[in-house]
C-alpha cells in the first residue's frame, strides 16, 4: 500500500471489487470480471477508453446500477460522495443551494459559501443553474461533492471541461482536501498528465477489467521535465493506444482514419 | 319513534324533538308569508329540495322526509322498489282554463289542436312528468305512440323550448314559466301553444312508508299536512303576495312573469276526498303501464287515506271556525 | 471505517453460482413496478363492495347488491340493451374523441408555435372551458340541431380543451436547447414541429389524452338525454330519472370498466412512446 | 460564400448609439410573450359578440345580447342577488379546491413514491374519474346528508382528480438523474420530497391546479341543484329552468370571468414558481 | 491570410464581428467590444478561462442570443453548424436519427453511418442517447455536426470527454473533413496542444476582448518535440495564467489555494 495510506490498512482497503461484472445486453459485457482494491486514503485515478466502462464502474461503487444485469461482489464505505459525469445540479435550486443539499450541519450554508469560493464561484451563490458557463457548472457540482467529507469520492471527469489554470487550482484544492480528510478516491480522467499529477496509482480500464495497474512512486513534487514523469506517461499512453509524440498524425490528404490514427 | 303500523290511528302529537325534515319550498315560502309557520307546533327543517328525482333520491338517502312532488314521481319510486305513500293531494279548481303545462306548438308546425298531433315530432322525456302528460294527450286524440313521431329528449332546464324554437321537433310540452318565454321569444316566428286537454294539476306530498311507521314522524306529517292544506288555500287567496314571496324573492323571477306564472296556475284545491283524485290518478297509471311496459298498479295502495281524514278534519275545523 | 451492510439479493447470475452483492443505497424513487397493480386496487374496492353489500354495510337501496347488479346487466345483456347502447355510445365518443383530439391538436400547435394564434385562441379556449358543457348545449342544439352532429361536436367541445391545454403546455415546456439546436440545423418549420415538437409535447399530449378519453365518456351523458333512444349516457339519464338504481350501477360500472381500460391503454401508450425517457418512473 | 442577409433592430443599445446586427436565424420557438395577449382574444370574443347582436347576426334568442346581460346584472347587484350568490359559491368552491388539493397532493405523493401506495389508490381513482359526478351524488348525499359538508365535498372530489393525476404524472416524470443524485448525497425522505420531488412535480401540479380551479366552478352547478338557496350555480339552474335565458348568461359570463382570472392567477403562479426553467416559452 | 485559406480571401472573410458587447445582467458585461474576423477556410482556436465568455460568443455567432443585451456588429454566412458544449442529442430519437435531423439529401442515412462509423460509433445507430457513454454521445453530436458540410463550424469543446486515442483520431477527422469542404472553423478547448496542433490561429479571451492572437506556422507535421510547438505552448499558457512546467505546485500542507495555484 501506499506510503500514506498505511496507517489505517489495518482495517481493511475502503473499496472491495470482485469479478464484477456488468452488462446491458445480450451482446457483451461492459465488466467483466473486475477485481480492484482501493486502500483507505488513497486516490486512484481510472483512465480508458470513451465507452471502456469508467461510469459503469462507478455507478456500480455508487450502488445505483440496480437495473444493470451483472453480478460480483462491491464493498464500498458508507459516506460515498458522486461527482457525475453530467454535472447535475437541480435546475431548481440556486448554486448555493445545490451544494449545500442534504448538508445537515448547522454551518451548511457557510461551508457551502466556502467550497463556492475555492472552486472560484464566490458571488455566484444566488445564481440559477442554467445562469452557469459549463465549466463553473462543473466546478459547483464539484464544491458540492466537496463539501461533505466522504469516505469515499467517486468523480467522473470532474475537470474536463476546465482551462488549464482553473484546472490546476482545482488539482490543488482536491489535493488540499484529501490531505485534511483522506478520503479514498477513484478519479475517471482523459488527461494521463492530471492522473499522474494526483493519483497515488494509475488504473487503465480495457476489455472490461482493470488492463494496468501503476504506483505512482515520483514524491510530491511531480513535474512534466521529470524523465520518470514522461516514462510513466509514454507508458500509460501506450496501453490508451496512443504515441507519447501528442498528435504526430499529419494533416492527412485522404485515408483510412483509423488506420491512420493507430499508426 | 315507536313503529307504528301503516292501518294504525295516527298518533295526534309528536314526541318532543321530533324533526320533520321537508322538501316543499313553495310551502315554507306560503307558511312565512303568511305567518302560519308560527303556529306550527312541530320543528321542521326545510330543505330546498323539489322534484321527482331529486326527492327520491334525498328519501333514499335519508335526507328528507316528505316530499312535494306531482303525480308521477311516486308511481316511479313504486315501480323502482321504493316503498312511498301519498299523504296529500292537491289541484286546481280551475284545471281547464289553468293547466300546468300547455302543448308548445313550433313555428311554421300546422297544429291547432290535439288532433293534428298525427305524424308530427313530439319532444318525449320518459320518466318524467311531461313523458306521461305527453301520454295522457295522446290517448285523450286516440293516437297510438305509433301514429307519431316520439322524440326521447329530457326536458331539462329549457331544452324542450329551445328544440321547438329551433324546429327540431313540432310538439313539446311546456310549464307554464317556460310557455311565457317560449312566446315571447318565438310567436313572432308564428310559434303558439295550444291546451292539452288532459288534466295534469294533480299535486301530491308523499313519504316513504319507514317514515310513516314512525310514530312521531307520522304524527308531525299530520300536523304538516294540515297546515300544508291551509298554506295551499292561502296561495289562492293571496295570489299576489306569494307570487312576490316566492317566485320573485325566492326563484328570481322577474314581478311580471311571476304574475303571469301565478295567474296560469289559478287557483288550488285541496280535496277533502280523494276518490276522484285517485281515480283520475288510475287512469294515468294505466296509460304508463300500457305506454311504457311498466307494471300494473292499483294506485289507492299508495295512497295513506289516514291523512285524507286528517286534511279533511283541518279544513272542516277550519271551515267552522 | 466501517463497511456498509451488504445484502446479496438473488438476482438473475450471469454466470451460474456467482455471487451478486451490490451497496445497498437507500431507494428513494418509487421502484419498480408491481404487475398488473392497478387492478389490485380495483379488486379491493369491488371487494369492499361485495362485502359491504353482504353485511348490509351499504344499504342496497343507496348502491345496489353486486349480484343484483349482475343480475340486471344479465337481462340488459339479454334483451340486447346494453348492447346496443355500448355500441352506439361507442361510436358516438369515438367520433367525437377524434375530432376533438384533431381540432385540440391543431389548435395547440398554432397558439403553441406563434404568439399571434396564441393571442387570439387561447383566452376564448380559456373561456370555453369555464362554461359548464351543459349551458352550451342550448346554443348548439339551436346551431347544429338535435341529430347526431350536434351530439359529436359536444362532445368534441368536452374533449378538445384537455388536449388543447396539455399539448399547448407540453409544447411550450419543450426545453429551449432543443429549439436552438434545431435552428441551428436549419431544419424547416415542418421538420421542427415533426421531429421537435411533437416528440417533445408527446408526454403532454398522451396526459391529455387520459383526460379526453374520459371526458368523452362522461360528455355522454351530457349528450344522450337529447333526442337519443339508447347509448349508455341514455340508459343513466332514463334509469335515474325513473330511479332504477340497479341499471343506473350497471351503466357506472361500464363506465368505470371502460374508463379503466382505456386510460390503460393511453398508459401503455404512454409508456411505448415514451420509452425513451429516463424517470422516476422507469 | 454568400453572407446572410442582416437585420439592425432597434435593440436596446448598451453603449448609446451602438449599432446592433445580428444573424437572422429563422425562429422556430414561439418567440416573445405578447403583453396581455390573452385578453386580446378574450376581446376580440367579446366583439363578435357585441357585432353579432347589434347586427343581429346573433338571434337575441339564442344568445342574449350584451347590453341586456349587462342590465340583468346590474338587476342582480341591485337586489344583492349576484353578490350573495358569488360569495356562497366563492366559499363553497374555496372550501372544496383547499380540501380536494390537499388530498389530491398527499395522495400523489403516496402514490407517487411508493409502488405499494400506489397499488391500492391509483385504480381506484381512476374509477372514479370515469363516474360522472352527477352519479355519485346519491351516494354523497346518503353519507354526508344533504347540506354544506356534502356540497364542500362533492366540489373537492371533482377537484382532486386532476390535481392527483398531474402530480403523480409530474413527480413519476422527474428525471431519473436527479434521484440518483439525491441517493448519493444521502438525504432523507422528507428532504428527498421536499427539495427534488415536489419542485420537480411542481409544474405538473401548477397544470393540475388549473384545471382544479375550473373543477371547483363546474362542480357548483352540479351541487348547487341540492338544497341550495344561493349560489352561481344555483342562480343558473333556476333560470334555466325557468327559461330565463338573460341570467343564464348572466351566470356565464360570471363563470367565463371566475375561470380566466383564476387561471391568470394560476398561470402567473406558474411563471414565478418556475422561473429556474429554460423552455420554449420563455 | 493562411496560405490555404488564401484562394477564397477576395470573397471577404467568413466571420466579422466588430465591437461585440454581451451582458447578462447590470454587473457587467461578458463581451466589452470584442472584434474578430475569421477567413473562410481558416481554423481558429478560442482559448480562454472558465466563464471568459467563449460559448457566449459562440452563441452570439450562431445567432442563438436574441435575449440577451448588447450591441455589435456579426456577419456570419448562411450555413452554420454548431457543437454545443452539450451534446445536445435530442432524446427521443435513435443516435442515427439525431445525426441525420435536418439533412434533405437522399443519402442522409448513409452519410450518417458514415460519420457515426467516423468517430467510432458504428453499430450504435439504434442506441437512444441515454444508452451512450458521455464521450460516445459528444462523438454523435460531433458526427451530426460533420455531416451537414457548414460554412462555419462553431464547436464547444467537442473533445472535452474523450480519452487521448479517441481524441486524436478525432483530431484527424476533423482536419480531414476541413481539408475537404474548408469552412471556418472556431473551436472553443482548453486544451492548449490540442488547439496548437489543429488550428491556423489560436486566440485567447479575456475580459471580454481577443487578448491574444497567434498564428500558427508550423507547417503540417506538428509535434510537441517540435521547440517551437514548445514555444508556442508555452506562450499561451503563460497567456493563461499558467507556468509550463503542467501542474508544478506541490501537494500543500495547508495554505491559500490562489496564492499557490498562480506561483
Ligand atoms: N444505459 C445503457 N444502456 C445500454 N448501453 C449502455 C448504457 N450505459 C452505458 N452503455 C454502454 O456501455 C459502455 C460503457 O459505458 P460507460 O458510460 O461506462 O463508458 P465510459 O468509460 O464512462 O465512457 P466515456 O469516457 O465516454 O464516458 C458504452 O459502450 C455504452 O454505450
Ligand atoms: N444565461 C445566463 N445568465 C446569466 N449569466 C450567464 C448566462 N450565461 C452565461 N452567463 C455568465 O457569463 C459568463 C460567460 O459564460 P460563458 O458560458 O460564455 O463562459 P465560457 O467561456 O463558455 O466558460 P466555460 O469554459 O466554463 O464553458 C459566465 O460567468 C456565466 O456565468
Ligand atoms: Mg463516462
Ligand atoms: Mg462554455
Amino acid at each position: 500500500m501506499a506510503s500514506h495510506t498505511g496507517e489505517l490498512s489495518t482495517h481493511g482497503p475502503a473499496v472491495r471489487v470482485q469479478d464484477l461484472h456488468r452488462s446491458f445486453n445480450e451482446a457483451g459485457g461492459v465488466l467483466n470480471g473486475l477485481d480492484l482494491e482501493i486502500a483507505p486514503g488513497e486516490f486512484v485515478a481510472l483512465l480508458g477508453r470513451s465507452g471502456s466502462g469508467k461510469s459503469t464502474l462507478l455507478r456500480s461503487l455508487a450502488g445505483l446500477d440496480r437495473g444493470v444485469a451483472g453480478t460480483g461482489r462491491v464493498e464500498v464505505p458508507e459516506k460515498v460522495s458522486v461527482v457525475f459525469q453530467d454535472s447535475r445540479l437541480l435546475p431548481w435550486k440556486r448554486v448555493l443551494d445545490n451544494v449545500t443539499f442534504g448538508l445537515r450541519s448547522s454551518d451548511a450554508s457557510e461551508r457551502g459559501l466556502q467550497a463556492l469560493d475555492e472552486v472560484g464561484l464566490a458571488g455566484r451563490e444566488k445564481a440559477w443553474p442554467h445562469e452557469l458557463s459549463g465549466g463553473e457548472q462543473q466546478r459547483a457540482a464539484l464544491a458540492r461533492s466537496l463539501v461533505r467529507d466522504p469516505e469515499l469520492l467517486l468523480a467522473d471527469e470532474p475537470f474536463g471541461a476546465l482551462d488549464a489554470l482553473t484546472r490546476i487550482r482545482m488539482h490543488t484544492l482536491l489535493r488540499k482536501l484529501c490531505e485534511v480528510h483522506r478520503p479514498a478516491v477513484l478519479l475517471v480522467t482523459h488527461d494521463v498528465d492530471e492522473a499522474i499529477v494526483l493519483a497515488d496509482r494509475v488504473i487503465v480500464l480495457d476489455g472490461g477489467v482493470v488492463r494496468h495497474d501503476a504506483r505512482i512512486e515520483l514524491g510530491t513534487r511531480r513535474s512534466q521535465a521529470d524523465p520518470a514523469f514522461a516514462r510513466l506517461r509514454a507508458e500509460l499512453l501506450a496501453e490508451l493506444g496512443v504515441e507519447d509524440d501528442h498528435d504526430a498524425a499529419p494533416r492527412p490528404a485522404v485515408g483510412r482514419l483509423s488506420e491512420r490514427a493507430a499508426s | 319513534g315507536p313503529k307504528l303500523e301503516l292501518t294504525a290511528a295516527l298518533p295526534d302529537e309528536p314526541a318532543d324533538g321530533t324533526v320533520l325534515r321537508v322538501g316543499d319550498p313553495a310551502t315554507q315560502v306560503a307558511l312565512e308569508t303568511s305567518g302560519a309557520i308560527d303556529d306550527l307546533d312541530i320543528d321542521i327543517e326545510w330543505a330546498n329540495i323539489t322534484g321527482g328525482p331529486k326527492t327520491l333520491e334525498a328519501f333514499r338517502a335519508d335526507a328528507i322526509d316528505i316530499g312535494s312532488v306531482a303525480d308521477i314521481p311516486p308511481l316511479f319510486a313504486h315501480w323502482t322498489g321504493t316503498d312511498v305513500r301519498i299523504v296529500a293531494a292537491r289541484e286546481t279548481v280551475d284545471p281547464e282554463t289553468h293547466p300546468t303545462y300547455e302543448l308548445g306548438v313550433a313555428p311554421g308546425a300546422d297544429v291547432t289542436s290535439i288532433e293534428d298531433l298525427e305524424g308530427k315530432k313530439i319532444a318525449y322525456s320518459p320518466g318524467q312528468a311531461q313523458g306521461a302528460l305527453v301520454l295522457n294527450v295522446l290517448r285523450e286524440a286516440g293516437l297510438s305512440q305509433d301514429d307519431v313521431e316520439l322524440v326521447e329528449m329530457q326536458s331539462v332546464d329549457d331544452a324542450f323550448s329551445i328544440a321547438l324554437g329551433s324546429k327540431q321537433v313540432d310538439v313539446a310540452p311546456l310549464q307554464q314559466a317556460l310557455v311565457k318565454t317560449y312566446l315571447a321569444k318565438y310567436e313572432r316566428d308564428g310559434a303558439t301553444t295550444i291546451e292539452s286537454g288532459v288534466r295534469d294539476d294533480a299535486w301530491t306530498l308523499y313519504a316513504p312508508t319507514t317514515v310513516l311507521e314512525d310514530a312521531d314522524k307520522a304524527a308531525a306529517i299530520k300536523e304538516y299536512v294540515a297546515a300544508w292544506a291551509e298554506a295551499q288555500l292561502w296561495i289562492s287567496e293571496h295570489p299576489d303576495e306569494f307570487a312576490e314571496a316566492f317566485y320573485v324573492d325566492h326563484e328570481g323571477l322577474s314581478p311580471e312573469d311571476a304574475k303571469y306564472v301565478v295567474d296560469a296556475y289559478g287557483q288550488y284545491a285541496v280535496p277533502t276526498s280523494w276518490d276522484d283524485f285517485i281515480a283520475r290518478h288510475q287512469v294515468t297509471v294505466d296509460t304508463l303501464v300500457e305506454g311504457q311496459d311498466q307494471e300494473p298498479l292499483d294506485v289507492s295502495t299508495i295512497y295513506d287515506r289516514r291523512f285524507e281524514k286528517a286534511i279533511a278534519a283541518a279544513l272542516e275545523g277550519e271551515g267552522s271556525q | 471505517m466501517a463497511v456498509t451492510t451488504l445484502t446479496a439479493p438473488a438476482r438473475r447470475a450471469i454466470s451460474s453460482g456467482t455471487e451478486d452483492v451490490r451497496p445497498t443505497r437507500r431507494r428513494l424513487g418509487p421502484g419498480k413496478p408491481i404487475r398488473f397493480g392497478g387492478l389490485i386496487g380495483i379488486a379491493a374496492l369491488l371487494a369492499a363492495w361485495v362485502v359491504g353489500s353482504a353485511t348490509g354495510l351499504l344499504d342496497p337501496r343507496t348502491l345496489t347488491e353486486p349480484w343484483t347488479v349482475v343480475a340486471t346487466a344479465e337481462t340488459l345483456i339479454e334483451n340486447g340493451r346494453l348492447q346496443e347502447s355500448l355500441v352506439t355510445s361507442g361510436i358516438r365518443a369515438a367520433l367525437g374523441l377524434g375530432l376533438g383530439v384533431a381540432v385540440g391538436l391543431v389548435l395547440a400547435l398554432v397558439s403553441g408555435l406563434s404568439r399571434v394564434g396564441e393571442t387570439l385562441i387561447d383566452g376564448p379556449i380559456q373561456v370555453k372551458r369555464s362554461i359548464p358543457t351543459l349551458a352550451l348545449i342550448p346554443l348548439l342544439i339551436l346551431w347544429l340541431g338535435i341529430g347526431e352532429p350536434m351530439k359529436v361536436i359536444t362532445i368534441a367541445l368536452a374533449v378538445f380543451v384537455p388536449i388543447y391545454i396539455h399539448t399547448h403546455n407540453g409544447l411550450r415546456t419543450i426545453e429551449g436547447r432543443y429549439a436552438e439546436l434545431a435552428e441551428t440545423l436549419g431544419v424547416s418549420r415542418t421538420e421542427f414541429i415533426r421531429h421537435v415538437v411533437l416528440p417533445g409535447a408527446m408526454p403532454g399530449f398522451l396526459l391529455g389524452l387520459r383526460f379526453a378519453v374520459t371526458s368523452s365518456l362522461l360528455a355522454l351523458v351530457v349528450v344522450e338525454v337529447i333526442n337519443a333512444t339508447s347509448g349508455i349516457g341514455h340508459m343513466i339519464t332514463l334509469a335515474s330519472s325513473y330511479g332504477q338504481t340497479d341499471i343506473i350501477v350497471v351503466g357506472l360500472v361500464v363506465y368505470a370498466l371502460l374508463g379503466v381500460s382505456a386510460d390503460a391503454v393511453v398508459r401503455l401508450i404512454e409508456r411505448k412512446a415514451l420509452s425513451w425517457r429516463r424517470t422516476l418512473a422507469s
